[in-house]
């Protein structure tokens, strides 16, 4: 049996003790390293609809609505949204970044499109009488 | 063999079909040529100069004419530059030169109608079989600015 | 038995990725065969006139699933060279290091889906279960086990602290034990030697006469490596020693990719170990200025070639792009006619395909 | 009265143990476990033990359909033909002294049943209209004359030394275990088992990247299920034949075993056999036709015939 056996003997016995490799998604949970590139969120507070991030988004997943004065709203694709970061990398402020988190999905596309920033108009001045 | 060697070589060997050669970016020389010297400039490569590795040949249309770079390499770069118009789009084949040069030129003559004589099998490499909005690389066919 | 023509594709559970063959047999024996390509053309290079090059950076990643980051350093090198832009000596590691990552990554997938055809899967589960140690690592230093997203033009958007560089050592020791021991089983595992010696043999005149890159060159004997040829930084300051073979065969291609996984680890180690301090990223403008670039680099199967022609807007004016597969996929049927049926699978795995890439 | 309990025993005997349920049981149980033990050599959990079950009713359930030009009748007839003569085949096999019937010559019988599923199989592969299936069932033709000869050669030679054809009397007289009297006939004979299951290494007609699934890429739902049954059934058959023939069936030669332990004791070397194949399985690549008919006819039949002398020696 000697002429027949295989250098592939020691490696399997490690194999049969040693630890399975299966992960048992989505049973047990799997542990991401801090920065994997996730969903996209942004801080309404720090963004100015100045659009940088629409404008690099090499997927066109980012879309700035304008209001009448001042108001606007940044709405998220996440089906297009190819995760590559461009839109943080853009971004002056420090508005929009991307988390770790994954979004397991959703039936239609329209259930995935959310509003990042919803800025309202700003007040108008009120003109003295 | 150094470059201003080879570039010498080939003045010698092809006269003033040899343009003025500049250097560009990342180690490479591009050699304007006549169209008619192309083979005469493959073979001289091949023969005396040892130089048989065609990285690829690309294909541009610049607007004016269509360029055709045959790009070379012999432990550095070395680009034979060869310009057709746009009416007259041929080129000779390599492919008896150089067997890679076949799927090189089949995508050029795909992507921007040039037509290589001597290249024998013309079947579509990359486009599929019914595609009919003619050579999508070409910019004259879309000067509208299409998709 | 009478003449049968065979189609392989564009679905079969022997190629990971659509393409069409039709092979002509008689009995077990292959008379001729014929590909069809396109499947997967996306147009890259029509798409890249279409964008800025920030965005083009982000499309060229995607041309290939298994050596997306060295498409992005290549765009980036010759357009950074249209720029006259100096990267910083940092983010030139940093690159060299994601390239030889993936260099192991694609060689370990590649040797499981040699032995996956060659119908070794334990071989398959063991090359991808060792291959997942070097995902994990990418995934840490860039936020993605494939597509990195870590070259831009100008640098790398990622850094390397300590922590990072002790957790990649960690894993490197288990990683090269288990690569030795992939070295051993392919050199000495009897059914696997019997089924790729003298299976596709490229002859070093059909190298030169195809202009064949990478492992499967090499494995001909023909002594071209881009990382040493055509050093560009930081691999003036690295020795690669380049691993040929001479017998030209499946098995030789499989000894050389397996070595190789070997040296690019070690480039890793040297890689880190002398990691300069400094800036990771230089400031570039979004506007290249007229102009043309070509630039080569070493993809895990070969040179790949990048042409970038600018006419000084923020948009690219060409982009030419000639991964390597190409030119080893011409030599297919040649290698394919006169081999038995049974080893048509040997043969398209030896060539260590990659469909997305020739298509683009 | 005793016609009615007789008859009732010899119906339970043949439709429960050991004869329809218990094998069709035993199939599924062997399939899992068999699966179990080659995903944990590479490092995998494996399916859970309703696996195969699940399978097979997944595929009872399924659209059933064969492709037109294919001749249907034949196309349906052949995976009952092949089931019906493995389960016949189950008959003969003694499960731990237990067994439906046995005369001179069952041994014969229970050779030429299991053969007929490769005959089937072939068959399957010609009648359909798919390349595949027609190159599949050529190259199971070819490996069907590979491992055959050495495969009966190998079953013989507990025969010729126990000088009769009866399994049951083979067992009974054996002094000891077959496989230390002949050592190379077991060996061969596993190796034999594997070609004629089509198990790794050796299956090269169903292989997945050359000619998908080979005679039965066309079938689907009920009529695949049935392929599988038979796969299955045939490796219980098959490994049950070599453990009466080379292990002793239920009897222990050193150690001496007490009743209720020996059906214990026939399950232990089944499963060992089992393993076995398993391992086999894991070690090594697939060979092209072409090696296998090599190893077969310069390697395997030499050694058949090699021990056949050899027991006819001990014999005579």
């Amino acid at each position: 049996m000697a002429r027949y056996s295989s250098p592939l003997l020691a490696e399997l016995l490690r194999t049969l003790f040693g630890k399975r490799i299966t992960v048992r998604y989505p049973y047990a949970p799997v542990e991401l390293p801090e920065g994997y590139r996730g969903l996209v969120v942004a801080d309404p507070d720090l963004c100015r609809g100045c659009g940088l991030c629409v404008r690099d988004c090499p997927a066109d997943a980012l879309e700035l609505v304008k209001g009448e004065n001042g108001a606007f709203q940044l709405i998220l694709h996440p089906e297009r949204c190819a995760y590559c970061g461009q839109c943080e990398m853009s971004c002056h402020f420090g508005s929009i970044r991307l988390t770790s988190a994954f979004k397991p999905g959703a039936a239609t596309k329209e259930e995935l499109t959310t509003v990042l920033v919803d800025h309202p108009a700003d007040e108008p001045v009120e003109e003295d009488a | 063999m150094d470059r201003d060697a080879v570039v010498q070589a080939l003045r010698e060997a092809l006269g003033d079909a040899v343009g003025e050669p500049r250097a560009l970016p990342v180690d490479d020389l591009f050699v304007p040529l006549e169209l008619s010297a192309l083979r005469e400039a493959v073979q001289l490569f091949q023969n005396e100069l040892d130089i048989w590795h065609l990285s690829t040949i690309t294909g541009l249309d610049d607007g004016e004419q269509i360029v055709l770079h045959y790009h070379f390499w012999h432990g550095s770069g070395l680009t034979l530059s060869v310009s057709l118009p746009y009416d007259q789009a041929e080129a000779p084949t390599l492919t008896d030169l150089i067997a890679g040069a076949g799927f090189y030129e089949r995508e050029v003559a795909e992507m921007l109608g040039v037509a290589f004589a001597g290249l024998g099998e013309m079947a579509p490499l990359l486009l599929p079989d019914d595609w009919d909005e003619g050579p999508p690389l070409r910019h004259d066919a879309d000067a509208e600015g299409g998709a | 038995m009478d003449r049968m023509t065979i189609p392989i594709g564009p679905q079969h559970p022997l190629l990971k990725e659509p393409m069409s063959f039709n092979v002509t047999v008689e009995g077990e024996r292959v008379l001729e065969a014929t590909m069809r390509l396109g499947y997967v053309h996306r147009g890259i290079e029509k798409l890249a006139e279409r964008r800025t090059y920030i965005q083009v950076v982000h499309l060229v990643e995607r041309i290939c699933g298994i050596c997306s980051h060295v498409h992005t350093t290549t765009f980036c090198d010759a357009v950074e060279s249209l720029l006259g832009l100096e990267v910083p000596r940092r983010a030139q590691y940093i690159r060299a290091l994601l390239c030889e990552l993936e260099r192991v990554h694609s060689h370990l997938l590649w040797l499981g889906v040699l032995a996956k055809n060659v119908g070794f899967d334990t071989v398959f589960m063991y090359s991808w279960r060792d291959r997942e140690i070097v995902l994990d690592i990418m995934e840490g230093l860039s936020g993605g086990r494939v597509s990195h997203a870590v070259n831009m033009i100008g640098g790398v958007r990622i850094d390397l602290d300590d922590e990072h560089v002790r957790g990649i050592l960690e894993r490197f020791d288990t990683l090269e034990r288990q690569v030795d021991r992939a070295l051993v089983l392919v050199e000495h595992e009897r059914t696997l030697r019997a089924r790729t010696q003298g299976v596709g043999v490229l002859t070093p005149e059909d190298v030169r006469r195809y202009c064949v890159v990478g492992p499967t060159a090499r494995a001909s004997g023909v002594d071209v490596d881009m990382r040493r040829d055509a050093p560009r930084p930081p691999y003036d300051e690295l020795d690669v020693n380049v691993i040929l073979h001479d017998a030209g065969d499946v098995w030789a291609r499989t000894l050389v990719r397996t070595q190789e996984t070997r040296e690019s680890l070690r480039l890793c180690r040297n890689l880190l170990a002398n990691l300069p301090e400094g800036p990771t990223a230089a400031r570039a403008r979004r506007r290249v200025p007229a102009g043309e670039a070509v630039a080569r680099s070493e993809a895990p199967r070969g040179e790949v070639f990048y042409y970038v022609r600018s006419d000084g807007s923020d948009t690219p004016a060409r982009l030419k792009v000639r991964t390597p597969t190409l030119p080893t996929l011409a030599t297919l049927p040649g290698q394919l006619d006169g081999v038995a049926f049974a080893d048509v699978p040997v043969v398209l795995a030896g060539v260590d395909l990659c469909i997305a890439c020739a298509d683009r | 009265m005793m016609i009615v309990s007789e008859t009732l025993s010899a119906l339970f005997s043949v439709l429960v143990f050991p004869g329809l349920a218990f094998c069709v049981i035993c199939a599924l149980a062997f399939e899992w476990l068999d699966r179990v033990i080659i995903a944990r050599l590479q490092g995998r959990v494996g399916p859970p033990w309703y696996q195969p079950v699940a399978d097979l009713i997944k595929l009872l359930a399924k659209e059933d359909i064969l492709p037109t030009g294919a001749s249907h009748t034949v196309g349906a007839v052949l995976p009952l033909l092949s089931l019906a003569s493995v389960l016949t085949a189950a008959l003969y096999v003694p499960v731990a002294g237990h067994v439906v019937s046995s005369f001179e010559g069952d041994l014969i019988v229970v050779l030429f049943l299991l053969s007929l599923p490769a005959l089937a199989y072939f068959m399957a592969g010609w009648v359909s209209v798919g390349v595949y299936s027609v190159v599949g069932g050529s190259r199971s033709l070819l490996q069907y004359f590979s491992y055959e000869v050495p495969f009966l050669m190998a079953l013989a030679t507990p025969a010729i030394l126990a000088d009769s054809w009866r399994i049951s009397a083979i067992v009974a007289r054996q002094p000891t275990w077959g496989v230390f009297t002949m050592p190379l006939g077991f060996l061969l004979a596993v190796v034999g088992l594997i070609g004629k299951l089509k198990r790794d290494p050796f299956d090269i007609p169903k292989a997945a990247s050359e000619v998908v699934a080979g005679p039965l890429t066309e079938y689907s739902g009920r009529k695949l299920a049935l392929w599988h049954l038979t796969v299955d059934v045939q490796t219980v058959v098959g490994i049950m034949l070599l453990v009466n023939l080379f292990l002793g069936g239920d009897t222990s030669t050193f150690v001496p075993v007490a009743g209720w332990a020996a059906p214990l004791l026939f399950a232990a070397k089944a499963l060992g056999i089992l393993a076995a194949l398993a391992l086999a399985s894991v070690l090594y690549a697939r060979l092209r036709i072409d090696q296998l008919a090599q190893l077969g006819w310069r390697v395997l039949a030499p050694l058949a015939l090699a021990q056949i002398l050899v027991a006819l020696w001990m014999v005579g």
